[in-house]
Order: C-alpha cells, then structure tokens, then sequence
C-alpha cells in the first residue's frame, strides 16, 4: 500500500500522518503541493497544520496548489483521499466535501483528548471499526465549527455521511455535532480531529486512531 | 541627506540626540574616542541598541561571570557550546547534541500582549535555529498581575493567543511552562519563551563570519519599520525640514509565524546540505547585531552593502534598516562556490534571499549605502566590548524584617476547619488548574511529545528508533527569592531539578531567564547579585552547568519592582522514552504511597 | 493604478462568533444601544488600471470569499 | 436604527502577512495585475439612534481596534 501525503508550505503533522501510514504497514509517499503528479500512490492523506499560513481562510490558499488539482481528479475516479484537520478544510475549500470550516464558537483554539462517535464505517476510511463505536483521539484546531446550509445538513444526515460526531459537549460550534463527513462515494473523508496523532499511547492518548489507516489497508487490498 | 563618515568627519560638532537614544555621557564619549570622530547617524544607531543593557548585559556582565567561575571541567564535560553563543549546547549521548534556552519578551507582551508574545516565542526559536538545530518543542514561563484586575483581564488573553498561536502555526508542541499571579507584575507581566532543539553532533553552527570572500546573505522576511521606535528619532532630525519628517513610530513587531516556519524548514535544508559557514538569527538589534556579532566572532572584517536589503517600506534610511527588528529573517555566511545552492534552496522554499555583503581582510565592519560608507567599526566594540557597570549593591533595610515575619505569627486552621482551607486552597488562582491556558496550545503536533502539561516536565522524544529523549521543566517562586534571594534561586533549580528527575530523566543542564527589577536600585541588584550565586552554587552542588540564559531588568511599575524571578529551566535526558515515569498517583487500586525526603 | 476594496461578510444565516462577542462585550465595557454586531474581512488592493470589473468579481468570488458561508461586495475607490 | 460601518485596517508600516500571503497567491492562481493587498477588519453595527458619532469614534478606538498598530474608520451607511 504506497499512500500519498502532501506537504504545502506551513503543513505540520506530515510527520506524523506519514508515521501513521508506516504503523499500518503502508509505505508513505511524500508529496510537494508543487507536484504535478501524484507518484502512483493508491490512496492520499491531506494532513494537518497551517497551509500557506491559513491566513485568508483556512485551506483557501492551498486548495489551488498544483498537487491538488492531481488530487481533485483522482479522488472523483475513487481514490481513497483523507483531509485531517487543515486537510478536511483545504478538501472542504476544494469542494471535494460540502460546507465549510469556521472559527471555534469560543474563539480560542482548543487542543484537547476528544470522544468521537463512529457513525459510518463503510467508508474506505473507517471499515475497522464498528458503527456506534466511541473512540478518543485528540482534537487541535482554532477554526474546527463545521457550517453547511440546511439542505447540505440533510442530504449528510440522511445519507449516512456524517462520519464522526462529536460525544459531550461539542468543542467548536459544528452544526449537528459533525467532526467528520464522507463524500456521496465514501473515498473521500474529512475530519477535524486527529487520528494520526492517536496510533501509540505513548505519545498520543490512546491508539484509536490507528483503525482508519488500517481500514485504509483493507480498502486498498480489496480494490 | 544620509550622514556618511565623511559627513562625521567634516561636520564633528554637529549635535546628536544620543541621550534619547538611551546612551550616557561617558558612553557618547567613548564612542568618539573608538571612532576618533563623532558617529555617524547610522553608527550611534547601532552602538546605542547594541550597548544598550538589553544587547549589552552591562550591569549583569560582572556577576554573570560567577557561572562560568563556578563551572568546573567535570560539569563542562558533556557542554559543546555554553554562555556566550546563541543558546547552550549539550550532548546527550548517540550522537545527539541538544539546545535550549529561555528569553524575555516582557515589556513589548505589555505594549501589545499578542504580538509581544507571539514575536518572543519566535525569537527564541530563531536562536535555537542559528544553532543548527531542529526546533522541537516551547515553553512559557507567565507571571500575571491579580487575575481580577482589569490589566491582566486586557493582557492575559492576548499572551496566551499570542503564545499559543505563534507556535501552534510554527508546528512546535507546547510541553509546559508557568502561570503565576501576584499583584507585584500588574503592571509588568513577564513573558519568558523557551525552546529546545536537537541536531547530530557534527551538524553545530556557530554564529561567526570567517574566511575572506565568503559571502553575507540576509534570507527571510523584508525588513520594514518595526522596531525602530528609538531610531526614529534620528529620522526626524534627518528629515528635519522636509514633508518627509516621520511621526514617533510604535515599536511594535508583527510575527508572521507562516514565514517563520518557512525559514525553519529552509534553514534545516541549507545545514543539510552542508552550505552554511557560519549563521546568526536577526533578533532585538536586528541587523546592527547580526553583523557586528557575526563579524566580532570571526577572524576578519565585514562589508555590508545596506542598499541591498529587500524592504517593506519606503524612504528608509541607513540607520533605520540597521535597527529594524522586522521578525523571521536570518543572516547566514556562505561559500562563494554555495552561494547558488544556497540560492536555490530558498527559492524552493519561496524564501527572499539576498547577498548583502562579504567577509573582508581586515577586522573592519564597513557598511555602505549606494557606495558610501555610513558605518566603518571596529566590530568588537559594538558586539562584545560594550560598557561594563560594576552598580552599587546594597542589602535592603527591611530584608530582615521580612524574614522575621515568619508563618508562626499565622494561626492554625482547627481540624473542622481544613476541608475548607483544602477548597479554598483548590480554587485559588495560582493553585487552581491552568487547563485554560494549556489547551490553547497545541501539545501533539510532529508527535514526539511524550510528557506535557499537566506533568512535572515536558518530554520529548528526539530520536524514533531508539527511544533517546530530554525532559525539561521551568521553576522559579518568587515569594521565595524576595525572602531570600540566594536561597530563592537555589529552591527553583531544585525544583525544576526534581521536576525532571521524577520523570525518569537524569538531570544534564541549566538555562535560566533573570527577570528583576531595576539594575540602578541597590536593592534589586543585591537580589540579582545574590540570585546568581545561589543559582551557580547550586549548580555546582548538583553538578550540571548553566550553559546560557538571559538577563530582563526594569521590570517594574514606578519604582516598585517586580518580586525577583529568576525562572530556571532545568533539561534531562532520558535514553528510552519508554521507561518515562507519568504524573499521576494511582493507575491502579491497592498502590502504595510513599514520601520521599523530609 | 486603481485602489478596490472587498468586503467579506459572514452569510446572515451562518453563525458569527466574532461578532457575537463584540456584541456581548460593549454593554459590560459601558456602551449602550449597539444591537448586533457582525465582524467580517475588509480586503484593499492595488490593481493596474487594466484589471477589469469581471476579473476583480472573480478573484472575490472564487477566492476572497467562500460563497458557502460568506457574501461579499466590490468596489473601486479613490485611492 | 442605523447601520455604522467600521473598517480596522493594519498601519501601513506594520507587517501585514495576511494580506501578502493573498498577494503572493494571486498571481499563482493566474490573476496578474494586484501589487498590493492589505487585509483589515469590516464590522457591521446596528446601533439605537441616540448613539452619537463621539461614541462610535469611542467604541472603534477603544474596543473595535488596537490603536498601537491599526487604523481605523467609522461610517454611518443607509441600512
Ligand atoms: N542569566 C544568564 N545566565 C547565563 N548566561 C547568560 C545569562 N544571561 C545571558 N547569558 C548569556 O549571555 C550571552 C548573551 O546573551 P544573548 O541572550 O545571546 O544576547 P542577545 O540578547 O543578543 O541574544 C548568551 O550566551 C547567554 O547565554
């Protein structure tokens, strides 16, 4: 399994969704958002940090990086494509997943372990783990509200897209509680929170995370 | 009209604002007698900010000597760089040496809380960057005002966003620091900034410009007017009478961590390659002290052509592009036969990169501007020959009294009144959980972190295949150092000491952050005087070196200072971060509780 | 040269948190009678004379400005 | 009721990365013609009618911008 994972400039948990690959026995593949090819990988993960500073809108920059038209047209052929955290915001701004990201409801950034509820787990994404399962990885992110206007809301809702949804109190101010949603396919997923940081309790609180890059092993076994 | 040497030279009775620039009389005449003339604009611009006491340690300079007095060969044994470059190195065993070091960013976090905070924690990381390292981890030592009060309400915020999003976006965990309130920083909160950084032995750099020929390249942001409220006041003489007189500009810097973390990837990339001589960060002082440093340390001259700098602003004068204090930028002294690697590196990275000078014969830093020569200096009399002040140090009156007035005189809660005094306890501001500060920060990002807040120390791991990792923590309690100074600082390093014992870690080295009041009062300088030696007697106990740190003085509202903080960071290293030893009683029933010590 | 100025605004259906937290603050710091605040970007750019209306339309529409939550105007002004 | 407008813009000697960052992307993104872009922020109050101008010019300095490193105007604009 060779997964893509990009760098932009200002991307910072590259490191660690590379590591994530390499712990599900994948090997990782590093792109630069310069790159006009994708190297052949089977599957691609968007990761976390600052894209281009984030400075206009989160992921706004970045959406536009040569890397990403690559990706763009590969994910509506149905490649395996994850947005974590600035991920999901730059495939949010790319319009390869509906709504968008905006700042926390309390304005701070909140860095904090996180219960997530598995809501879907027949993406490519989350075939490992069970439907209704309740996992803890960490959240980290100063713009993590997911907003979409109320038919987007419905269509996710009612088509089983909602991915992940924030248990207890919800951190950020996502309509319905949504920390992840799935594109009408299911290759495409995005999500806040971080599962690559949660593949080893030693650094991480637990190794839940590690069921996505895993299933991510399954899916790509299978095709 | 740009003031040139010829300018000085033909004009030596003109009157200069040097006073405002903060220089004494005896220091003017100093100046002119190195010079043998009077400076040009550009000259005192730089001598007044590189003498300044923040540049200069001038009143610390005879104390702090008491570190090195104290260091024995023993305690040196694992030290590959100490006081006196950008940060202390260590070795840490495997071939990794690691860096670290803490600095104040106290009085602009006051100014504008954001930015001061956000600009401090993006100098040290540049410092620790010069060193040749990657940048792994920050700390934030705070002290605050009475959580109530209306300043702090104003400060606090600003400090924590601008701490945590500086280093958030910079891609740099967050593994402790400090929140303390007492009324005696209301006025003048501190803002101390940490950060460590590992890199394999062989890869150290160090801050020096030697090799004739070898070229100067200012790589990073453009440099604009930030910073230079001071200077200005030489541009308004400048522009006297011309509609080009500038207005008193703030001196306040804007961080733009996107950029900073650029020049970090940038930078590990160029010491990859092997095509750095030698490198300086670009912080207080900005250019004045990049070049006078980095010619200072090396064995020739310097010329600097200044109309070379890529700006952000226009009409800049000589003086002013030396002062800026513009962030993330970095000066770095490279072979002729890399200046083009070098060159492509940075165009990788999108990173504005400039050869603005060359290492010359001589031992000369010459700057000119369009080919006229503003600045010709002995680079040592700027950099590292500045002013030493031996203050008056004098015991304070009432120090006795103080330590008189013990706990005894305070009555003894009765038994059914001690759930009440726990609670009370529990919910007091400095014993109270700081979770609203720290979950600002980012602690998981790269995912080395292996311990941080709420933990004793933070720690990181910095090598994945063997498990190799440092533990650091930051201490001080100033109630304690004004009580007793020299036992004061003794009691933070020993609690940083432990702090990073109790991980697992064995203890290796010191840095330190001395934050005190005003070096002109006897008393704050009796504290420092005493604060130092305690902390050097200390170390030598323990035997680890303080390998570098940073004096902050002035911190004061009126003529009350500021309780002396003396903040000590303490760094471990640990060979499996495996074996790390959590915080926390009690994973499981039926464990058994035990107290060591007294 | 001309000088353009966008301005952002968040939709009016979609939640501000910004500029709720303008509005709850002003009566605590004593100003009264301020009923709704919404705090959004304001963008001002420098454009050759040669930038049409429709390319400034674009570059608001498809990139200063994300239609999904955000409204947005356009105008030249003196500089 | 009315409708004021207040625009909070960055000094021009101070940095202002947000807006280069939109400066440097355009071109990328095939929009020649920008030299310059600065980025503020455009707030939008509805205020009571007897809020006077002196308190709108109290409310913009005090509150709405930091006067140490931005500028600001306040407008009142037909709702
Ligand atoms: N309190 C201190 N203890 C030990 N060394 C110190 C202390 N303060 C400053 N130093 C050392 O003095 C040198 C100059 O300080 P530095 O902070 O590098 O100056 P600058 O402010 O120009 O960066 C450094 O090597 C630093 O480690």
């Amino acid at each position: 399994m060779r997964v893509g994972v990009i760098t932009f400039p200002g991307t910072l948990d590259d490191v660690d969704a590379q590591r994530a690959v390499r712990y599900a026995d994948g090997e990782a593949v590093p792109l630069w958002h310069g790159d006009h090819d994708l190297k052949g990988v089977d599957a691609v993960i968007v990761p976390g940090g600052f894209s281009y500073g984030d400075y206009l809108r989160c992921g706004a920059i970045a959406r536009f990086a040569p890397v990403m038209q690559e990706v763009i047209e590969a994910a509506d052929k149905g490649m395996p494509v994850l947005g974590i955290c600035n991920g999901f915001q730059i495939l949010a701004e790319a319009h390869l997943l509906p709504g968008a990201l905006t700042r926390n409801h309390k304005l701070h950034f909140v860095c904090r372990d996180q219960w997530l509820a598995v809501e879907n787990n027949t993406t490519a994404w989350t075939t490992r783990y069970d439907k209704g399962a309740e996992i803890l990885v960490p959240l980290k992110s100063g713009e993590g509200g997911y907003q979409a206007d109320e038919d987007t809301l419905k269509e996710l809702e009612d088509n089983g897209r909602v991915v992940f949804r924030y248990v207890g109190d919800n951190p950020n101010g996502s309509r319905n509680n949504i920390a992840g949603i799935t594109n009408a396919r299911g290759n495409v997923v995005g999500l806040m929170p971080h599962p690559e940081h949660a593949i080893d309790a030693l650094t991480g609180p637990t190794d839940d995370g590690l069921g996505m890059f895993l299933s991510l092993l399954d899916t790509v076994v299978k095709a | 009209m740009i003031d040139t040497v010829k300018n000085a030279e033909a004009t030596p009775d003109q009157e200069q604002p040097y006073r405002e620039l903060g220089l004494k009389d005896d220091e003017y005449a100093r100046i002119k007698e190195i010079l043998k003339r009077r400076p040009t604009d550009a000259e005192l611009a730089m001598y007044s900010v590189m003498w300044s006491e923040h540049c200069s340690y001038k009143s610390s300079k005879v104390h702090l000597k008491y570190f090195g007095d104290t260091t024995t060969d023993e305690m040196r044994s694992k030290m590959l760089a100490g006081i006196g470059e950008n940060a202390g190195v260590v070795d840490v065993g495997d071939g990794w040496a690691v860096t670290f070091k803490v600095e104040s960013h106290n009085h602009p976090s006051y100014v504008e809380p954001y930015q001061g905070a956000a600009t401090g924690v993006g100098g040290i990381v540049r410092d620790i960057l010069a060193m040749g390292a990657r940048p792994l981890a920050v700390m934030d030592p705070l002290r605050f005002g009475r959580p109530d009060a209306e300043d702090t309400k104003r400060v606090l915020p600003g400090i924590v966003a601008g701490v945590g999003g500086y280093g958030n976006c910079l891609g740099l965990p967050n593994i402790g620091g400090e929140v303390v309130f007492d009324e005696s920083y209301q006025g003048n909160p501190l803002v101390n900034a940490l950060c460590v950084g590992a890199m394999r032995v062989e890869d150290l750099h160090l801050a020096h410009a030697s090799g004739t020929g070898n070229k100067v390249i200012l790589y990073g942001a453009r440099t604009g007017l930030d910073g230079i409220g001071g200077v200005s006041v030489l541009a308004s003489e400048t522009f006297d009478d011309t509609a080009g007189k500038r207005k008193k500009l703030p001196s306040v810097q804007v961080g733009d961590p996107f950029t900073e973390k650029v020049l970090i990837e940038c930078s590990l990339e160029l010491f990859e390659k092997g095509i750095v001589a030698g490198i300086q960060d670009l912080g207080g002082a900005g250019l004045s002290c990049a070049t006078s440093e980095l010619a200072s340390a090396g064995d020739g001259g310097m010329h600097v052509r200044l109309d070379r700098v890529p700006l952000r602003a226009t009409g800049m004068t000589p003086a002013e592009i030396l002062s800026s204090e513009s962030q993330e930028r970095m000066c770095a002294v490279v072979e002729p036969a890399n200046v083009e690697a070098f060159l492509e590196v940075c165009a990788k990275w999108d990173v504005i990169a400039t050869e603005i000078g060359e290492v010359t014969e001589g031992d000369r830093l010459v700057i000119t501007y369009h080919d006229e020569v503003v600045v010709d200096v002995p680079p040592r009399t700027v950099a590292h020959e500045g002013p030493v002040y031996h203050r008056p140090i004098e015991r304070p009156a009432d120090q006795d009294e103080l330590q008189a007035n013990t706990p005894d005189s305070l009555p003894r809660p009765a038994k059914d009144e001690l759930l009440a005094l726990v609670k009370t306890m529990a919910a007091s501001p400095n014993l109270a959980s700081k979770k609203w500060v720290t979950q600002q920060y980012d602690r998981y990002v790269r995912g080395g972190t292996v311990l941080a807040q709420p933990s004793d120390s933070g720690m990181i791991r910095i090598d994945e295949e063997t498990g190799r990792g440092v533990a650091l923590s930051t201490d001080c309690n100033g109630r304690y150092t004004k009580l007793d100074p020299y036992e004061g600082a003794k009691l933070a390093l020993a609690e940083a000491y432990r702090n990073v014992a109790a991980t697992g870690a064995t203890p290796v080295a010191v840095t330190n952050c001395l934050n005190f009041g005003s070096p002109e009062d006897p008393a704050v300088m009796w504290q420092f005087e005493q604060a130092v030696k305690g902390l050097a007697d200390g170390c030598a106990e323990l035997g680890i070196p303080v390998t570098g740190g940073n004096v902050s003085f002035y911190n004061q509202t009126g003529s009350t200072a500021i309780l002396p903080t003396p903040v000590v960071g303490v760094l471990g290293v640990i060979d499996d971060v495996r074996r790390r030893i959590p915080t926390g009683i009690g994973a499981e029933a039926g464990e058994t509780l035990l107290l060591l010590g007294e | 040269m001309a000088r353009v100025v966008v301005d952002v605004m968040p939709k009016p259906e979609i939640l501000d948190p910004q500029g709720q937290a303008v509005a709850n603050a002003l009566p605590r710091l004593g100003f009264d009678g301020v009923t709704a605040v919404r705090q959004g970007k304001h963008f001002e750019l420098e454009v050759a004379d040669d930038v049409d209306d429709a390319t400034l339309a674009k570059i608001a529409e498809t990139f200063l400005a994300n239609p999904v939550i955000e409204d947005w105007t356009v105008r030249r002004v003196e500089a």
